[in-house]
């Protein structure tokens, strides 16, 4: 019995985070905003490429480094993290693993293009920015900026560059397994929620009100050690799903659903308790809180809201509220 | 106890009703962009041209000498009736009681009647880098010049609300340079637009340039730009935060009328009022309704003289808490639409700052648990 | 417009206030506790009667006050504050008025004999300790105790004196009102959040650790804020609900359900942060919060669960989540 | 990551399992009563009859020399059986680590397999009246007695579980009397029949005489009744305190055993599962699960050499506050049945201790805070 990540993954995982360190800074994920310096993201997925994380759950034949969703969350994490803009989750999760037989795959691992994935609803985030929108709805296909009609949607946190899709792809002979998208979601908003922790913890240590650092106040102390709570909580979760997905356990799904509901909501409350903590600091676009707050924000709510993964767990669980007089 | 509107009450009430019914403008932007601004002032001078700008004013500075049950009946039908948030707030809901209360009659008579018309546009200048939550540690000072007559300034306030589109600033300012604390602090009035100002407007969480930071460089103002006496500035200012914690700026009406936009939206989307969803929509009525009520038993113990200290913060800790929970209920009901821009998502944005602006809920809760529950402050 | 109690309704609940302090101390509440002390209970209920407390909704030409749901939610307010035992909501609000014709009243007025409310189910509160049960599920039928079969049922407030109940008793001919008895458990609720309030207060500025009363802390300050927020924003709202009682305004059942909801909820959460703020000595049968706490928890649940009151007030605002597919 | 058990692993929980089966006794009454408590030994002594009381001690103790993950699988199983809460935990499972940590080997043979048969039964003697959350504040002293070859103590103790039914105290006491804080404290091991010790009960929340107050005036130790060195109670203890909040005391089988039950008693209701009641039922669940999940992460963690300071303060948020979400969801459940005595609302009330019990979580949110947040401490 063992628990948790081999030294192989935490070496990965920490060659992703001294990656990240340099190569996406918040400087990177401003420059993912409208009016920002759209080289700059190009820039980080090259790198990201370089790295192999694009590839990591294709197999080695194709060009992938094929190293399991164990290793995938926990270098989801880190990205969310350092807060990736553009569709990598998608691209690690879903993109790269469907196209795996693509003439396409050379150009998504390299990060020299970015494909959105379009589950049903019009809007898709990241299409405004991407080259190809990846269709999963029923079968799988493929449609490429110069055949699509995107119609850009004005986002919360404008670097998520959601744009209504219209158009239909060539169809791939391919079938897209979703839950690992929802998966990687989970980790990428744990890893937003440590970022935002952090940003905090250096804050209210610096901060003085009163003649005392404000990291001194009970007030805000006891509501970060919840925050603690709450990541730390949830990250095991995505651990044991992703082990289930590597495993293919029958319960994946209910396990999965478990994940991203308590990422979700942890990572939620987390965003609101950074923003207390901060005062009016973070409540302004100058500092840096912000921009993982706003993704935290559409992430919980995306692949699968509380609302949608509870309902989801009830009837997994048998408890079927509907079915009852 | 009498819940019904006399017919003087129902009267005012129903003008308000039809003139806003005809007037209030629909789709405006924020007004807490340069665009959104000069649009939203066209509407607050198109109020004060049929005298809605300030109700409960007297008439000579352009208001209807309106009692707090009608301005509680115009802030209702106002906010029903989709009225915008009001640019103009902070000097009518913030600075007008205090000029009502400390001002000389040449101060009122002169700023009142520019404010009502939204001539003159006030922002607040209380907080600075070193100096939010602690508010006493300010540290802006006011030089007094004999030869000039009157007093110089110097620092830097932040957090200003408007106040890049703003005209006039009234803020605290430490006229002792020897004083600590509360104490030695002067209560100014500024215009924006004085020798040595500098106005820098920086943008908040949705993205809005709706803060700013207001430099003083070797500002001049006359003698007659304090308000309410040199050194007594903690006093005079204490009577402004009340308003801004409790009733004068969040009225019911506010919360009611989210409420009810919230219940539409849940009507809307009866297949996902599943599991919690339908609970937390009854929650925001119900609570949008305690809060109209524990108003009206406010105003009534106010009129019979039975006020307590620190009550404001109950207000204020319970509309911000509301607003969050009715804002963050209309997010999840529009699950993933929730993240694009929109009157919700904005509201949402904007319920955020309600437990750190006027005061942060941790102060708040500091002043409940003392004041009014008597325990120890340290 | 005036919103609150009259002068003279304040004048009558201070009076009530001042002879509960004396007539229903804490010793009094565990005389109602198995084992205590009946004679003292019996006495508490002849000075309620004196009062007059008991005909508060009875007309004067029946002996009683009249004074109206507005003194009476206050009054019980009161009575919640001393945690007085036995039936006296359901004998105020319920049994008396709905007794005023009956030869038993003036026996009822006076205190000398308590009748339990029977709604439906079989378990009955205060039955076990009653003369009587009124029956009010579709006609009214009052089933005397000789004719009662009675088996007491332990409960977490053993001053409940839980007892199921076999047995039909005679019918009446008049209609009975349940809604005032829903307020004034409302009323009561708020009465005992407030004693609890207070006992906390009092122990937290009296209590050392670290060198400090442990109401320096904002560990315990801000919780305790949160009790006095939850206490003032349930009290109007029985006010208001008070008032529509005694308007006939068609929204009462609206309003009883909401005063209902926001006093079962915030005098529970109030129980929660009073025990916690006391730490272990709260967590005991000798020192007197539990007295009240325990009640808090049976009455939040008694005449409307919060569940039961969200679901009605779900339906009475157009909101049926069960109709949508 | 391995989730599978090892052949050997699965062979152990295999025999637990069949073994708990057969033998859990049923609807035993609460082991907090004096009534109680005599059946709850019978079946904690046919656990060490067949060797089920202390699986993870060394064999020549009564154990079974189990692997932690040998344990948690016992735990898991001994919940789902329905197994009793153990009326011997504060010895087995907070003395015990610390006698095999600091103990002489003497300590450790005479003392251990008594506890481990019930024959020997431990309670803790952490607070006094003025030492609560504040445990380094403790009075109660220990005089040494060159004369008599020992110790004398006197003081207070309360708040001791159990107590009343016990035979043996462990605790501090100050054994310098110059000494402050959590300077100068001895841990020392105390027969309760010793001359000069009074215990008087007293009763719970729940009614049960759970608790007991225990006095000692003039009471004589011999030398071997110091655990862990003259003057070193404090560290001694905290390792005691770190079992006490963390795994040790609250296996997550517990939890996931709890959170079956309330499924079930659901599925059995479910006209009551409208509105948010669901959704906490599948909290309730999801939580049991991450708080069984966090614990093999830890375990891991611990075997692979990476430990945290302060971790074990997690544990204890975490396992209180969901114990008490699940019960209220259950209670919420039952609705106006929930007033009942019953296993329910005795597990209600049980659950409202856990915030408080093994250092109040106001401490130890301030320890994740200054500890694992490197927060400041004033």
């Amino acid at each position: 019995m063992f628990f948790g990540l081999s030294d192989e993954a935490r070496e990965l995982r920490d060659g992703v985070r001294d990656v990240l360190a340099g190569a996406c800074t918040p400087a990177t994920v401003r420059a993912a905003w409208p009016g920002g310096d759209a080289a700059q993201v190009d820039r980080l997925w090259g790198a990201l490429g370089e790295l192999g994380l694009l590839g990591l759950l294709v197999p080695e034949a194709a060009g992938g480094l094929d190293l399991g969703p164990l290793v995938a969350v926990a270098a989801l994490e880190e990205a969310g993290y350092a807060g990736v803009p553009g569709p990598l989750v998608e691209t690690v999760t879903v993109v790269a693993p469907t196209l795996a037989a693509h003439e396409l795959l050379p150009d998504v691992l390299a990060g020299r293009i970015r494909v959105a994935v379009q589950t049903g609803s019009d809007a898709v985030p990241y299409a405004a920015a991407a080259d190809a929108v990846l269709q999963v709805d029923g079968g799988v296909r493929l449609l490429v900026r110069d055949d699509a009609k995107l119609e850009p949607v004005a986002t919360v946190d404008a670097s998520r560059a959601l744009a209504t899709v219209v158009g239909e792809g060539s169809p791939l002979q391919v079938d897209a397994d979703l839950l690992p998208a929802r998966l990687g979601t989970a980790a990428f908003l744990l890893g937003l929620a440590r970022r935002q922790v952090d940003l905090t913890v250096a804050y209210v240590k610096d901060r003085k009100q009163f003649g005392v650092a404000v990291g001194t106040f009970q007030a805000l102390k006891h509501p970060l050690a919840d925050a603690v709570v709450d990541t730390e909580f949830a990250w095991p979760a995505v651990l044991r799903a992703a082990q289930s997905l590597a495993d293919g356990d029958p319960d994946a799904a209910l396990h999965v659903a478990m994940a991203k509901l308590l990422a979700s909501e942890s990572a939620y409350r987390v965003s609101r308790v950074c923003l207390q903590a901060h005062g009016a600091i973070g409540y302004t676009t100058e500092y840096d809180l912000h921009l993982f707050g706003k993704r935290t924000w559409a992430l919980a709510a995306d692949w699968g809201s509380p609302a949608q993964l509870r309902s989801e767990l009830a009837t997994l669980l048998d408890l079927n509220p509907r079915s009852a007089t | 106890m009498d819940l019904r509107e006399t017919a003087e009450e129902a009267e005012f009430r129903a003008a308000a009703r039809s003139w806003l019914a005809e007037n209030v403008p629909r789709g405006l932007p924020s007004g807490d962009t340069r665009e959104g601004f000069a649009l939203h002032l066209e509407w607050e001078r198109r109020l004060f041209e049929d005298r809605w700008a300030v109700v409960s004013w007297p008439e000579e500075y352009g208001g209807r000498a309106a009692s707090v049950w009608q301005w509680l009946a115009f802030e209702e039908e106002y906010y029903r009736a989709g009225g915008p948030q009001r640019v103009t707030q902070n000097g009518i809901f913030l600075l007008a009681p205090t000029l009502f209360a400390f001002g000389t009659q040449e101060q009122q008579d002169t700023l009142l009647p520019r404010m009502a018309a939204a001539q003159d546009l006030w922002c607040q200048g209380w907080s600075e880098p070193g100096a939010g939550s602690d508010l006493a540690s300010l540290t802006s000072r006011a030089t007094r010049d004999e030869a000039a007559g009157g007093w110089r300034l110097d620092g830097q306030k932040t957090w200003t609300t408007r106040g890049a589109f703003c005209t006039h600033l009234f803020g605290l300012f430490r006229s002792d340079p020897q004083s600590q604390r509360h104490h030695g602090l002067t209560y100014f009035l500024v215009p924006l637009d004085a020798e040595g100002v500098t106005v820098r407007g920086f943008s908040r969480l949705d993205g809005d340039e709706g803060f700013a930071e207001v430099f003083f460089d070797d500002v001049l103002v006359p003698d007659d730009a304090v308000l309410g006496g040199v050194g007594k500035g903690w006093s005079v200012a204490m009577a402004t935060t009340g308003s801004e914690r409790g009733l004068t700026l969040r009225s019911p009406g506010r919360y009611t009328a989210a409420a009810d936009r919230l219940l539409d939206l849940a009507r809307a989307h009866p297949g996902r009022l599943d599991g919690s969803l339908c609970d937390r929509v009854v929650q925001a009525y119900v609570d949008a309704e305690a809060y109209r009520l524990f108003t009206l038993r406010q105003v009534s113990d106010e009129q019979a003289g039975r006020t307590r200290m620190g009550e404001s913060s109950l207000n204020k800790l319970f509309w911000s808490e509301l607003d969050i929970r009715l804002h963050e209920t209309a997010q999840d009901l529009l699950g993933p639409e929730a993240e694009r821009e929109g009157p919700w998502s904005k509201g949402f944005q904007f319920s955020l700052s309600g437990p750190i602006y006027a005061g942060t809920n941790e102060v708040q809760r500091n002043i409940v648990a003392e004041r009014l529950l008597g325990l120890p402050r340290k």
